[in-house]
């Protein structure tokens, strides 16, 4: 993981929609744009930031680039991040929604090949706080400090964030990891990474119910994990089949041998529970569990 | 998006997988035209599963008996559902019944395929009997091959139900499907292979790419619940209880809820505005959204009290209430609406304190508070 | 296999590039049928280049001149070739003319897309100025933009002209091609992009998998010489002299050629009865295979002596010999046949010179005695 | 490069008609075939050679496997190579005809990807005289020695093998790189390995009119082989057209910078010329050509 006030960031499809809102944003934050790709508007800076036709055209203007946060339409992210692969972009942040799934899996089965980490899709992308934005968080709801905060959501990240901020605990890094069926980089990585990251003395986890992140998340912990982790649950009312995964990822859960109740918040909360960390009742409670959690470290 | 039986089927027919004769029957008159030869097997053409052991599958042997039982499964509601169109097959004897799947897996991130020579009907009590193979790098026959192997077939069947599986796959691939499963694949005594039943679940995210294949190979993927969901993103969910949720973001819509529950409310519909980072709804959209979100709420009779909660960068407190404010005067002036409570996080909260309170709306930066809020705005007896 | 004109922008027209109305005209009375407006441009189909110079295309403003026009085309050979049907298609102004192509590349052992913003009859004598993109890992959009960039484009035309190279690359991929080459691709001057002339080019070892593909789209794929081809695959090949030579392995019969030029003989004819590993002609109709090209050369009436080389590992030289022995028997109880000379190599070599010396036949080992057997046996006056 | 008696040897496509008739001479020749692929034949061994449905099969019963031939049917290759490759064979020998090229390209650009040696299609393989037989070439016309061949055909590489034999000049190994428009391995490649073998002491390289292998070869050898290299070529003679690469392969050679003559028996020998490479006149003549430059070593 490389994501500091120094990194240089590229934003591919900086001209669209999204693109065009939030780089002002970034920017603002005190990221480093250093280039936007808009195949077809090369040679048209876009906020002081050059903007090329092509990856390769931009690092060979710019030089090195660290981090590539791409707001492309859904049907171009693949090719947008096989593009930023191919110019050995090697950390890549999808904030689009929308992306065909299998679409995702291509753009793994490439960044495992060449060791990139990669976000999301459909997700608020990164921020740590003081330093830089990679994405759409709301930078007045971060403060710099030293927990790590992995989520599934957009805005209730954002809720946590601003509940662990109120309580005066600030945070070394946030992501969100994606609400997609198929996300390039899951917990069990996040978690691997914050436990080596000095910046991070506890991990907050924020999960939802549907497919079994949470229950993996909770066995890897348990396992390899020495930084004191809470975790949140959203959806123990939901409507059954209203925010759901699909039963034919239940169906490859099961024979996973994670057990028939997987998805559920009953199976999650359990799984936590095996896992000895603690689960938040309410976003309002985080705080106090992360100073229990650290007090006792 | 799940098709229907003879949906799939005709997906399975354009890829070469061995399906039956049939014909569609769209009313009753259709079954005299039959050109299958008796007996012939009638399936309701529903969505939802358990329709055999409801009685939506009928064997019949002449005309008459095929009209009686044709009138019978159009007034069979399977789940609630009643069929528009039924399948005519040709009836088919099984010697043995496997199981085939392709499906997305979102915990290996990768297509699955799925098999087991014990299909049929009660393949959901026999999970564990299922093999797997997960296809970790791009498709290539051997890991069909690898399936039939691990499914404990021999000889000719490792190649006839590869083939299959190969085919469900390009299928798969092809169409952007979550999920391609034929159960029961009936295997002749000869060894011949036969898909008696098809399901076929295309992603929604794929619908927008899959409009010219779909011209070329089955007009129906287009139709049903996806296109509309398509085109009115913003749907009101009803439950149970008397309030109204209006939220963005589907983690904090469900934490939302949670609490409400937790604080013994009963949510009674919620309306999920969307995330910021959808392209398909850009975010300059988001106050028609709210607007949308809102109306719908009102429309509900249940409704007794309204909590709004919406966070996120772009979101200011004082567009919000105006938006809100705006909208509350002009709807409640033909008939009176629920009591709302507004949470919201920003600078210009005092700002938007100020619109609302002046049309006696409450305004809070705290969920917990907003939850209490909410809470105390219903009639006590509700509670 | 080459396709003609049509043919490929029938298949442009699938993949969903652009090309102009255009109608076949298989016969000149299919002019009065035409539902193209004039000016209309009508052009002779045949797989040779150059037809624009030789005549083939002429631009017609009425029925009157077309008729004259397409009598005219309908019996001008270009390279010797006649042809079968003439395309009419709409006149088009274009304000410049591209050339694109995707091409497999032998030496970079992949596909390569080209382009040149300077396209047209002339493209043949730019090479230089010809740009080239390597499809080096699997094909994704940004291969095609990139090619774009190195022809120098800008703006709109950047993605314009990389949607098309795409197109292309998934025809060329899908149809298992050897080329597809658009030129001249026309630029209007609004910036649309018309394909005016195509070029493909099917590989032919791909023939027997694009059956299914073909019938999708385009029956004329697996007609013509390539079928033929398939089903036939000993040809005989005509040359200007009078030796005959049969031998198996493309790279054996060329060698042997050489020898037999070298040593100012003049071949006649070959016939190479193909290398050991074609799955297509499994060895062991080898001999089937022999008799075939015998019998080939036997027809010519030029050949005054016929040399058989034969290598393997698999031939045995009895073998070889009792088999050239019947047949030069039963074929020459009808009819004189010329001298012949057989080179193999292995252990039964003595008991074939015994088979073929009974009748006349010289058998060796050393492939340079055969070259100089094989001169000696010619008329003096022939050499 | 692992080619050695003591190799172990799988069969992919033993019961194909090819595959049947080879794999017992192979054997004959005492190249140690342990277990034959045969996707529904398993479980019928075949000249007492275990017969497995799927190569991880194979390996699981019989241990390491050092190279795959294969005789599968052409359709069936592409699959048949990755699942070599898949289960961690690092040598394929492709000997089949008619594969289409882009099925060649995937196998390529995985065994690039996992430096996977391979070899074909459309070949006769590779023979180590005395050794092992991996293909088709007829044993009896080699015999053990220091003379490596490669070559582009398939039987004019067993007269060229005679010729050095009856002039006692044995060969270290001979490759049949194969005929086919796209390669996977190149002669290039070939001479870098035999660069490096110890029991080659002089390079034979068989070409032909077409393609550009020859030329691209010859500079090669000017630049990178030390060992010295006589050539020889077929087709000074051929009709056009008729043994000629495909005009989009000649456009593409020409934008590589490699001359508009590219192909053609002139273009190849004064590639070899400028390269100093000795090219023989005839088969029979390559002995002597041989004998001499081993001598000026």
């Amino acid at each position: 993981m490389n994501f500091t006030a120094e990194s240089k960031i590229l934003i591919q499809g900086i001209s669209e929609p999204l693109g065009a809102i939030y780089t002002p944003l970034m920017q603002a934050y005190g990221t480093q744009i250093v280039a936007g790709v808009s195949p077809g508007g090369g040679g048209k800076p876009i906020a002081d930031i050059p903007v090329f036709d092509l990856v390769e055209q931009a690092i060979a203007k710019v030089g090195r680039i660290d981090t590539s946060v791409i707001f492309v339409p859904p049907y171009e992210v693949m090719d947008a991040a096989l593009e930023a692969i191919a110019a050995q972009i090697r950390q890549i942040i999808i904030i689009t929604e929308g992306v065909p799934p299998l679409d995702m899996v291509r753009v793994l089965r490439k960044a495992e090949a060449t060791e990139t980490l990669v976000v999301g899709s459909n997700c608020p992308g990164i921020i740590v706080p003081g330093q830089l934005l990679l994405g759409i968080h709301p930078p007045e709801f971060y403060l710099p400090g030293k927990v790590g905060l992995i989520s599934r959501s957009g805005t209730l990240t954002y809720e946590i964030a601003l509940e662990l901020t109120r309580a005066g605990l600030g945070q070394s890094i946030a992501i969100g990891i994606g609400g997609d069926r198929i996300l390039s980089s899951s917990f069990q990585q996040w978690l691997q990474i914050l436990e080596e990251d000095d910046q991070t003395e506890a991990i907050v986890l924020v999960g939802e119910i549907g497919g079994d992140s949470e229950e993996s998340a909770a066995r890897y912990i348990a396992e390899v994990i020495d930084k004191p982790v809470v975790a949140f649950l959203a959806g123990y009312s939901a409507p059954q089949g209203q925010f759901q995964g699909h039963a034919g990822a239940i169906v490859a859960s099961r024979i996973a041998g994670l057990g028939a109740d997987i998805g559920s918040a009953q199976s999650k909360l359990e799984a936590f529970k095996r896992a000895q960390v603690p689960v938040a009742d309410r976003p309002s409670q985080i705080p106090d569990l992360v100073k229990k959690v650290l007090e006792q470290v | 998006m799940e098709l229907l039986e003879y949906q799939a089927k005709e997906l399975f027919r354009q890829m070469g997988i061995p399906v039956l004769p049939s014909q569609r029957i769209c009313q009753l008159q259709d079954i005299k035209q039959l050109t299958i030869p008796y007996p012939v097997v009638l399936k309701s053409q529903v969505y939802t599963g358990g329709r055999g052991k409801a009685g939506g599958i009928r064997f019949v042997e002449n005309t008459i008996d095929a009209i009686a039982a044709a009138q019978m499964i159009f007034h069979l509601p399977i789940m609630g559902k009643y069929p528009e169109v039924l399948l005519a097959e040709a009836k088919y004897d099984a010697d043995r019944e496997f199981y085939l799947a392709v499906v997305l897996d979102g915990s290996e991130r990768r297509p699955v395929l799925l098999g087991s020579q014990q299909g049929g009907i009660e393949i959901e009590s026999q999970f564990d009997r299922l093999h797997q193979v997960i296809v970790d790098q791009e498709f290539s026959p051997y890991y069909a091959r690898r399936l039939a192997i691990r499914m404990g077939l021999k000889g000719d069947l490792i190649q006839a139900v590869s083939a299959i599986v190969e085919k469900m796959y390009r299928l798969f691939a092809t169409c952007d499907l979550d999920l391609v499963e034929i159960n029961p694949l009936a295997v002749s005594p000869s060894g011949k292979l036969m898909a008696l039943d098809g399901k076929v679940t295309v992603n929604d995210t794929a619908l927008g790419r899959q409009a010219l294949l779909s011209e070329f190979t089955h007009p129906l993927l287009l139709q049903g619940k996806a296109a509309q969901s398509q085109t009115s993103p913003i749907a009101r969910v009803d439950l149970a209880g008397n309030i109204g949720v209006l939220c963005n973001g589907a983690g904090l819509t469900m934490a939302t809820l949670d609490l409400l529950y937790k604080a013994k409310g009963r949510p009674g519909a919620f309306v999920d505005v969307g995330g910021e980072y959808r392209q398909s709804c850009p975010t300059s959209t988001l106050e028609s959204r709210i607007q949308q979100g809102l109306d719908l709420l009102f429309e509900s009779h249940d409704i007794q009290v309204i909590l709004v909660n919406l966070l996120g960068s772009r979101l200011s407190c004082a567009e919000i209430a105006a938006l809100i404010a705006a909208q509350v005067q002009q709807r409640g002036k033909y008939r009176s609406l629920p009591p709302i409570v507004v949470r919201c996080v920003g600078e210009e909260l005092a700002q938007a304190k100020t619109t609302l309170e002046s049309i006696g709306i409450l305004a809070t930066d705290y969920l917990d508070a907003a939850i209490t809020e909410t809470l105390s705005l219903l009639p006590v007896k509700q509670i």
